[in-house]
């Protein structure tokens, strides 16, 4: 069953009128709409919906790189009454809740940081929901997510001496072409890059 | 060793004034042979006893989102067959759902029935497998995976005749199938059907009874329901713990509901459970097998408007989930309106429902923590993608 | 539904005992019953593989390997391989003009993964999945990159692989095949034929097109 | 110095078998290749398959899979090999004992495979040990997976114990052990062990050099 994501906010208006969360709207057809919450209300809402709404599974949390706001704000469409859009990338959490006990859901939730660099920062939820743990570290070693308040966040795939978060838009992969014997597109431009001399 | 509250979260600690020199830290993995791949955990014992396990992922990292990335929708599909490898099809499914949802597409209903049928036997190769593994961590390698593997072969000579494929089927296409039910396959899936029961009921004789077994897997393992939930446990571990939470009926995908099936659940939650859980649910899936097989009716086993080629599903974003064998899989996609998705994400079960890991482990011997590992029923190429 | 038997314990050796007569029952019926005698004495005697089975691509030709090779280097199949291991170069005259058939189609079995979406994106039937599985070699460079001498393979051979495709396709071939010789001895026939002769064919011709569309 | 095979045909034929040491010694090994027990990645599952009752490698002689590569004298690389699992695999290559096989199952192993483009994926295990038998498919069949062991036991039957072609395990200099890849900030360093990774470079027009 499909959330009714307008009640759910509601509520969230109701209980914590200091929260910003406001209502992104999606344009495919799939009609999953969600909520964005502001980076200091996060745990609260998350606790206020897992408490009050039985909104008790944490099922996924998603990094998304966006280099280019625009490109978010055209899969989140604003809503009514919020304010301008960004002008620098960042980086996003989508949280996707759902509820075992009234079997509703996905109540889509999204988070985003300040900016791509060094404040690239979004609460921690693993205080209100353990399954957030390996996720966050997933999300903090591919996009460089820093979830503050995480108790153990280290890198989780990729092994501690790495230093790049690889699943960003802008990373470049080490330049380890060789022996490809059927290149093209962006193969062909890493052999163009490692055989320069020949090419 | 449990705490009974289930919410806040502590990193487990060393109690303080420890003597560290009297613990003995071990590297389980990444080639052992209990780790059911390239698992690792860093296990501190007190004696035998638990008192910190940490896994560590990644050594089959093969960066599958990022690939997924950078190419179409379509050829992302056989790359799902590789992420849990025992039951491709299931995946198949889960990311067809995924891109039918952020497209809006429909499927025929003959398809339907088809995916039904496919992951019901992927359920039933994977739920044989897993008796096949969880003995052989008991130290019983040998028959009872034997059995399991005569079995799942008679399953993937289906899916060969079917697919083209034993295991890596690429088979399911946005809006249906790639191709038509063969002449005479559902028959020979008909008698597969039926001479499954029989084979159940050899291999719980096999093993329900077995003192080793209830020795081993007894009180083992056991989280308070709220704890599973809350670490967003899924599939078969959860059910285990009682709870009754099974996206084929919480929220029918496909055309589950049509069918009557029931949900076991187990009441303690311990490796037992979880053993006699998944026995019960393979006779559930042949109960769905037979009906749907039963019903197969005729018509497209695609639908027709759906494109191959320069497939571009519109802005959006969606994420959809199916009761995978080992739990809730799903994947989150969101198109900026080319052909390649901008973010592709799995949810795959396996990884997350090892968050608990520690959790299960502490205090336990280091014997048992082969046996918790083995009924979660992990597959790496999910946990690490 | 409850798992909960009455007691877990059972008495003592008797799960042994079920367990043990179990397998005693394997080990026995292994020696008279089929379905107990599963192993296959390979490479001596090969268990059936079904004939959908697909490993590796192969291009077919109609009877001349070179000339009658199906594959008009289109690279549909190039750009939607998923692993990127097909690599085509389209076979020009030395005016520069196309002659529809690849110059160099090579395909890296250390690579291929078997999906098969290449046989299903290509429109002009050329390119299938072979059943062939044994490839083992210890030359990793030149053994596992095949090129259109080994890729090349008859339209029987494909015949005799997949009787039920090959007959489909070639049926759809010939039909289409007649069609455009129908089609072509009609242009003729109407570039020669004074103007009554002109509207007859024409008449003949829209019947034709109109076979052609369904 | 070998025997003449025609006369070694007709001597067998009268019930007289004839060998030379290097024979039997080559004849020893191919029949009792013990594999470790390694599985990396959807390739394990098959070779799995192989040691069942259906495909049954214990007929070749290979069914003891060991869980410690002390005592095995195969390696079985069944799957992906990533960047971060590599100094493992070469570590383990390292202490196995003379003589041993690689056995490259699968696109994978062989080359990356389908994975070729992923910032963890290792581009074939051979850039850091030397690869006896591969073995194309994703996944390869149980079936492909025996016949490439017959492959290797082909192989192994035609060693050169002795004298200047001697194979790598018979040389004194030969190197055993290869150096274990460390984890840099980017990438393994090194990337690839230069010594036994040449490949050739293929000519192509309008693609690289």
């Amino acid at each position: 069953m499909s959330v009714d994501i307008g009640a759910a906010l509601q509520g969230i208006h109701a209980a914590l009128p200091a929260a910003k969360v406001a209502m992104r709207t999606n344009p495919g057809p799939s009609n999953q709409h969600s909520l964005l919450v502001g980076n200091e209300s996060l745990v609260d809402v998350l606790r206020f919906l897992r408490d009050h709404l039985d909104f008790d599974l944490l099922s996924n949390v998603s990094g998304v790189d966006w280099p280019d706001p625009a490109k978010a704000d055209a899969v989140a469409v604003f809503g009514e009454g919020e304010e301008t859009a960004r002008e620098h990338g960042f980086l996003e959490v989508v949280y996707h809740l759902y509820s075992t006990s009234r079997r509703v859901g996905p109540l889509v939730l999204r988070a985003r940081s300040a900016d791509r660099g060094e404040n690239a920062c979004v609460p921690s939820v693993v205080s209100v929901f353990r399954s957030a743990e390996f996720q966050e570290r997933e999300i903090f070693d591919l996009y460089g997510v820093i979830f503050t308040g995480h108790p153990d966040l280290r890198r989780i795939l990729m092994w501690d001496e790495f230093v790049d978060h690889p699943m960003r838009k802008d990373y470049v992969a080490p330049d380890d072409y060789e022996y490809e014997p059927t290149p093209h597109d962006d193969v062909l431009v890493k052999a163009k890059r490692h055989y320069p001399a020949e090419s | 060793m449990i705490s009974d509250s289930s919410m806040p979260y502590s990193a487990p600690t060393l109690a303080p004034g420890a003597d560290d020199d009297q613990l003995l830290h071990v590297s389980l993995g990444p080639q052992h042979p209990s780790t059911h791949g390239v698992f690792r955990m860093n296990v501190v014992l007190d004696g035998e006893t638990v008192v910190s396990l940490k896994p560590v992922f990644g050594y089959l990292h093969r960066n599958h989102e990022k690939i997924a990335e950078g190419v179409t929708y379509l050829s992302s599909m056989p790359y799902t067959d590789r992420l849990d490898y025992i039951c491709p099809l299931s995946n198949n499914w889960a990311y067809a759902h995924a891109v039918e949802k952020l497209a809006g597409i429909e499927v025929p209903e003959r398809a339907e029935y088809m995916r039904v049928i496919l992951a019901e036997l992927t359920r039933l190769i994977n739920h044989t497998a897993f008796m096949g593994f969880i003995l052989g961590d008991m130290g019983a390698w040998g028959s009872a995976l034997m059995y399991a593997f005569r079995e799942r072969e008679l399953i993937l000579d289906l899916f060969e005749d079917l697919t083209g494929a034993r295991m890596m089927a690429n088979f399911m296409r946005f809006g249906g199938c790639r191709n038509d039910l063969p002449a005479g396959w559902a028959e020979k899936c008909s008698v597969l059907v039926d001479d499954y029961g029989p084979f159940l009921d050899e291999m719980e004789k096999f093993l329900v009874g077995n003192e080793i077994l209830l020795a081993r897997c007894q009180d083992v393992g056991q989280l308070p329901k709220e704890t599973l939930i809350n670490g967003g446990i899924t599939g078969p571990m959860l059910r285990a713990a009682g709870v009754n939470y099974d996206i084929r009926k919480a929220e029918p995908y496909g055309i589950y509901e049509r069918f009557s099936f029931r949900i076991p659940l187990g009441d303690k939650g311990d490796c037992y459970d979880r053993i006699m859980i998944r026995f019960l649910e393979m006779r559930e899936s042949l109960k769905i097998l037979r009906q749907a097989l039963d019903q197969l009716p005729e018509g497209e086993y695609v639908n027709p408007k759906a494109k191959i080629r320069g497939f571009k599903p519109p802005v959006g974003e969606a994420y959809a989930r199916i009761e995978g064998p080992k739990g809730e899989l799903g994947f989150h996609l969101i198109s900026d309106g080319t052909v390649n998705p901008y973010r592709y994400r799995v949810r795959p079960p396996s990884f997350i429902n090892l968050t608990l890991l520690e959790d299960m482990c502490l205090g336990l011997d280091l014997a048992d923590v082969v046996i918790i590992l083995g009924s979660i029923d992990i597959v790496l190429g999910e946990v690490d993608r | 539904m409850k798992t909960g038997k009455p007691t877990r314990w059972v008495l003592p050796g008797l799960g042994l005992f079920q367990g043990l007569a179990v397998t005693g029952k394997n080990m026995v019926q292994s020696f008279y019953k089929k379905e107990r005698m599963t192993t296959v004495q390979y490479p001596e005697e090969r268990a059936p593989i079904s004939p959908n089975f697909r490993n590796f691509p192969f291009l077919v030709y109609d009877k001349d390997p070179k000339a009658g090779l199906r594959c008009t280097a289109c690279s549909i199949c190039e750009k939607e391989c998923p692993p990127q291991c097909i690599y085509i170069v389209l076979d020009r005259d030395e005016n520069g003009k196309s002659l529809k058939r690849p110059k160099v189609f090579d395909i890296d079995l250390s690579v291929c993964m078997n999906c098969g979406i290449c046989s299903e994106v290509c429109p002009f039937d050329s390119i299938y999945m072979d059943g062939e599985y044994e490839l083992s070699t210890d030359d990793r460079f030149g053994g596992l990159l095949f090129g259109l001498d080994r890729l090349s393979k008859s339209a029987e051979y494909h015949m005799k692989l997949r009787p039920e495709q090959a007959s489909e396709v070639m049926a759809r071939r010939k039909a289409d095949e007649e069609k455009k010789a129908a089609a072509a001895a009609a242009k003729l026939a109407k570039a020669k034929a004074d103007a009554e002769a002109k509207k007859a064919e024409a008449e003949a011709k829209a019947a034709e097109g109109k076979g052609e569309d369904a | 110095m070998a025997i003449d095979p025609q006369l070694a045909a007709d001597l067998k034929s009268q019930g007289v078998h004839v060998t030379s040491f290097e024979q039997l010694i080559n004849w020893g090994r191919s029949s009792s290749l013990w594999p470790l027990q390694f599985g990396l990645a959807c390739c394990a599952i098959e070779m799995i398959a192989a040691t069942m009752a259906k495909y049954d490698m214990a007929r070749f002689g290979a069914e003891v899979f060991r869980p410690s590569p002390r005592q095995a004298d195969l390696m079985i690389v069944a799957g992906t090999v990533t960047k971060k699992m590599a100094p493992q695999v070469v570590r383990l290559y390292n202490q196995m004992a003379e003589p041993k096989y690689v056995i490259a199952m699968g696109a994978c192993a062989i080359s990356g495979g389908p994975f070729k483009d992923g910032y963890n994926v290792l581009k074939g295990i051979d850039r850091f040990i030397p690869v006896d038998v591969v073995i194309p498919g994703c996944p390869p069949r149980p079936e492909a997976l025996l016949e490439g062991l017959m492959t290797l036991r082909d192989k192994i039957a035609k060693e050169k114990l002795m004298g200047k072609h001697r194979v790598r395990h018979a040389d004194p200099n030969g190197a055993a052990s290869f150096p274990v890849p460390e984890y840099g900030a980017h990438d393994l360093e090194p990337a690839v062990n230069r010594d036994i990774w040449n490949p050739p470079a293929i000519t192509r027009e309008g693609g690289e050099a």
